[in-house]
């Protein structure tokens, strides 16, 4: 009668904060893939430097930062096929930018003008690409974890072999879309993969305030779903345990949760002021566990990085970002049609009347003085 | 031809688009085995199998969430939700979510998806089984709201919505599940959305309603004849995308309009259709616009029959606006 | 680094199916309230199968019963003081009568007559005692958990030392007020218990279907709460899985959530038809754990029960239930007047208005034809 | 008397009504240490602590589900909700539960709570930080709605809604938080629910709003009363119970209805208030009853400024109700 339910609490590490890699746990990625993973670890990270600057000069409306969890998105994405699905929130530009897509095309939508995928519909940082298998991300927490479970069953009928995977916060976990996808992944074995970047904070709220559990990979026990935790600054970690729960899934093993343990280094957002709930100490702490460093170290210790190198990629990286900058913001926004369109497939009578208005008010094709 | 009830036609629409399309899938509560609560998916597991019928755990936001990524991916799912007054748990998924991936993507990301519940009274269901807040519904763009009143509408537009490229909200008048049959083509067929339906021919008054109240209407309107008063009944069958156009024309015609609903009447649908005819033809009314609704309570189980507008309170109005 | 979490999938028993016991579980409750308590049983069960009639008949328009389940709220409710607060779901007469609200006063209700406390407003067995600190209950599914939680709260906040329980299903578990009223417990160490009758079914769905995890009770590990598995048919259990959860709660320990595994004889409720979804030879099998039976060998075996007090006891229950529902179908309906009150505690002029409409066209304190 | 925001306003008046009755209890995201996301709440856990002052995970439906609890124990709390937008994944607790406990429990039950929300448009928050759907809580029975749009009506209004016995919806116009400052009395006052305020006197048209659209309202008159229009500006302050007496005497001394809001068009309480006009004013009506509000289209991050209202929509519409 007597069952016995375990998990560990334990946090899957392969490197140390200098980079120091046990040999062991080492995962097998292809040099050129470690290089590309670490350019897209430092684009998101200088593309979020370069935007809260045009945030605070009023060039763009607001921006919503990675900084710190860059090994999170990058790490798992990595172990991902391209035709996975992904789910995204809002910190994971590396996810598309690794896949492939553009900075020009990330900065289109945070000037939200005309080529941005979102026809300027959303605030920054909700970065979609069909293109790339990247669903459209909401503001609302962690509503598209039913819609990744939904995408995974879907596709284990279709029997196409792909999983979906969907990226959330340590706040999400509380809500109870988190608590629906969650069941319903464990009941129809879906294929899909949950990961939450805890990184401490759900804007103020401490995680330890967010639930009394003492990790967030045990919440998968109530579901009857495996959960994981890791290193979520230890990009190689974050690629293992990914790795093995997209094989599970694969096989038709079902679900996993996985908790990535992270840190924002900056505000929640643009809006926020993070001195009201954190002390600079803990920052400071966090800082020495910073993901991009201890990759750098893993790769010059691997032997395939070094000074040169680094300086010629952050040159790159920077021209690229500021070009994008200028491309981006010179193109104009979304005629004001577009304020009607994609609101049903066909636009109905009432929509074609308030647009008719609209535009004998403001004239044709305008785009805004 | 075979006489069903709505609820057989609703069954039927089901079975003939699952024949059709393997990408409908049905999600719900109770919808596998028991077929239903009300048995609208009666017998359908069978056909289908349990990959098709999905059984959901108790969850309204992930029946509707799920579905809503299926819709994604290309599949055409439709969801049953056991009791309109049970939706709320999942109302967040259809305002923030599914109405608005469309948009939000700029068109890149659609969900076809049809989201099917019984509402509004007649089968003492008290408080929680009875309500008709389609009022919620229709102020989100970027759904549609479909009601039909007949067994024959329920089929046509049941598929209709199935193959609808938006998300479709279908309330089934569960008062009107039972209540007759009629003659409804077997396979394929359907009744568009977006058009209402001259449900009876008048001149003096219009009275404009959809679902079970239809009904209600069409008895008052007889009665009405028999005082010489001649009644237009026009049933919306598509709350949103409105038919504008029959609106106003049988307005303009008879000049006297009355909406009837079974909705908390403040707040409700009649009023928008009330706002619809004061903004674009005052000039013709020659009498107050009437609305006719539930109360401003909530739906009571001992006086359900009081809550719910009666042919005689409607021929009541029929007479006052006629004889403003 | 490394935590093991772990749980006793064990299920907590005193007594066998005959009502052997074992004397070293056994709780301390004097033999006059193991009468009582085995009397309320009764009660509940003989006034199912009369209400089941009624609803037959048409006397009554619905019916949804507890039979097979009496151990669950009797036993738990006897081990609260009535001073605690209780939140019940629909399958609880049990604990309304334990508290010494009458059988006739639940008639009041299933009639909806005037005398009933909702004002004739809900469904058959929605039954709520503000005089015995009983919650009024709703027909959505769950949500008096996080209300149950509040009212803890609230109590510890003023000190009074009264605690809460809530009474839910297994499909309840599922629902997303059950993730929240389990989170804020947790977080606010609230001092409340979540009682979970697993009776194997919500409506169709068998358990095992409802979630993919092998206990209802694990899901307390995701909330960093206790969780505890009890024979729901053992009433003797059930009080001192309670009691212990209670003696926590009281003692500033927080919530425990409490799994009883039960069955419901009959259908889930009188528009139900249970054949659809489960075989006899189950119902048989479940018969032998049927509680009352149990009970009754329980209190023969400790020499305070015997036949002529079971004949004695049933008529007494009999007589007071035809009675009661003798006197309460008697009784009007509350006054046409009654839709409009309690909407607000003043009563608006819109309310006024379709309140003086209606009395005029059904006359003053209409009651109905 | 002390010059606020209505920001601060609001704060004032939880904090006066905290050190006046310690059943007034706080609850919602980030309420605490950071003093809300808007500062609506700034200081006031160090005032009163973090028992009264609660921070709450991310989850409405706790938040307010909690919360009626504690109403229900006999508490006051006051749930904050960090955006209107996100309201829907606690939408069943008001809908299924807040809102209809005194009536269900015969009144044995009350809840006397209030659940403060910013909503609308103003601040570049897009599809999801923007939004109006006021219309689905004037459609709920035991609910009040109440919206200030100045600083002393919003301290005033929060006072009295924190000492009413129902369930309060209390909307905060964010465009309006930090927009002006005014003399606000300091401790103790109220405004009483269910009144509206004549914000403006005119003759020739009524200007019905609340919320930011009153100061457009009042811009537009303005500009109308330069060509020679004297329009009367509504503020509704209360929107359920609306006070009809208001609304009727100024639509009666005027003839002419413009609604004027942010919401979606389709279904909104503008429609509401204008089928009341229809209903029992519509003989002296010598215009059609014009609404003007948000497109029926997601709430535009890009389009904001379209979006919303301006004066210059609201002075044609003044233009073309007078001239009719
Ligand atoms: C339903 C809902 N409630 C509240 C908010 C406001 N909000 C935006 S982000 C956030 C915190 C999210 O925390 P977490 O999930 O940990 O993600 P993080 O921002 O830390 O990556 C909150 C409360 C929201 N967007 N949606
Ligand atoms: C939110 C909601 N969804 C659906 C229903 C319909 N419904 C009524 S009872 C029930 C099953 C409840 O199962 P469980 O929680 O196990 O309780 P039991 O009836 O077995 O005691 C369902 C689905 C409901 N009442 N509320
Ligand atoms: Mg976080
Ligand atoms: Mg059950």
């Amino acid at each position: 009668m007597e069952t016995k339910l375990r998990m560990d609490a334990a946090l899957f590490q392969v490197m140390d904060n200098e980079g120091n890699f046990d040999k062991e746990l080492e995962p097998e990625i292809p040099k050129d893939r470690l290089i590309r993973m670490y350019r897209v670890m430092q684009t998101v990270r200088m593309f979020e430097n370069i935007a809260m600057g045009l945030q605070r000069q009023g060039r763009i409306g607001f921006y919503i930062g990675a900084g710190g969890q860059e090994a999170c998105s990058v790490g798992s994405t990595a172990a991902l096929k391209d035709s996975d699905w992904i789910f995204p929130a809002y910190r994971e530009p590396g996810a598309l930018l690794l896949r492939g897509e553009t900075v020009l095309q990330l900065f289109h939508q945070l000037f939200g003008n005309e080529n941005d995928y979102n026809k300027g519909r959303q605030m920054p940082n909700h970065f979609n690409s069909r293109d790339k298998n990247i669903a459209t991300p909401s503001s609302p927490i962690a509503t598209q974890i039913p819609h990744a479970v939904g995408m995974a069953i879907a596709a284990k009928m279709r029997k196409t072999g792909d999983i979906a995977l969907t990226y959330f916060g340590d706040g999400a976990t509380s809500e109870n879309d988190f608590h629906s996808g969650m069941n319903f992944a464990g009941i129809f074995d879906a294929p899909v993969i949950m990961f939450c970047q805890n990184n401490g904070y759900a804007i103020s709220l401490p995680t330890r305030r967010q639930t009394r559990a003492e990790t967030l990979a045990q919440k998968a026990i109530a579901y009857g779903i495996p959960g994981e935790r890791v290193d979520g600054n230890d990009i190689l970690a974050v690629y293992s345990v990914t790795r093995k729960a997209v094989e599970r899934a694969r096989k038709g093993g079902g679900p996993t949760m996985i908790e990535a343990i992270t840190y924002r280094i900056g505000p929640h957002s643009s809006s926020d002021d993070p001195t009201k709930y954190r002390d600079k100490s803990e920052v400071d702490e966090w800082m020495k566990k910073e993901p991009i460093r201890r990759m750098r170290g893993y790769l010059i210790k691997k032997g395939i990085w070094n000074d040169d190198k680094e300086k010629e990629l952050l040159e790159e990286i920077d021209a690229e970002i500021r070009s994008a900058v200028k491309v981006a913001e010179g193109i104009a926004k979304p005629p004001i049609e577009t304020i009607f369109e994609n609101v049903y497939e066909e636009m109905p009578w009432h929509l074609k009347e308030q647009m008719e208005e609209t535009v004998s008010r403001y004239g044709k094709n305008y785009r805004g003085g | 031809m075979v006489a069903e009830t709505l609820l057989q036609a609703v069954n039927d629409a089901l079975r003939t688009e699952m024949e059709a399309d393997d990408r409908v899938v049905l999600i719900g509560e109770d919808v596998g085995k028991d077929g239903g609560v009300f048995r609208a998916t009666e017998g359908l597991i069978n056909t289908f199998g349990p990959e098709r019928v999905m059984d959901a755990p108790l969850n309204e936001a992930g029946i509707i969430g799920v579905a809503t990524g299926m819709a994604m991916y290309g599949m055409r799912p439709v969801a049953e939700i056991q009791f309109m007054d049970f939706i709320y748990p999942g109302f967040d998924q259809i305002v923030s979510e599914a109405s608005k991936i469309r948009y939000r993507s700029g068109g890149t990301y659609t969900v076809p998806m049809v989201i099917r519940t019984p509402y509004g009274g007649g089968i003492k269901g008290g408080i929680y089984h009875s309500q008709s807040t389609e009022a919620y519904f229709t102020h989100l763009p970027g759904v549609k709201v479909v009601s039909p009143s007949t067994p024959y509408d329920a089929k046509g537009l049941l598929i209709a919505s199935i193959r609808d490229p938006d998300v479709v909200i279908f309330l089934e008048p569960k008062r009107v599940y039972r209540s007759f049959r009629e003659e409804v083509p077997e396979g394929d067929y359907t009744v568009p959305l977006g058009k209402a339906k001259t449900a009876r021919k008048g001149k003096d008054v219009t009275l404009v309603s959809y679902g079970a109240s239809v009904h209600t209407c069409i008895q008052a309107a007889e009665e009405a004849s028999r005082e010489g008063i001649s009644a237009e009944v026009i049933d919306l069958r598509t709350l949103l995308p409105i038919d504008i156009e029959t609106l106003l024309a049988s307005v303009n015609r008879t000049g006297r309009l009355i909406v009837v609903n079974e909705a908390n009447k403040f707040g409700s649908f009649a009023g928008e259709i009330s706002a619809l005819v004061a903004e674009r033809a005052i000039d013709v009314l020659s009498a107050p616009i009437y609305r006719i609704s539930g109360f401003d309570t909530p739906f009571s189980y001992t006086w359900e029959s009081v809550f719910m507008p009666d042919a005689a309170k409607v021929l009541e109005y029929i007479r006052k606006a006629v004889n403003y």
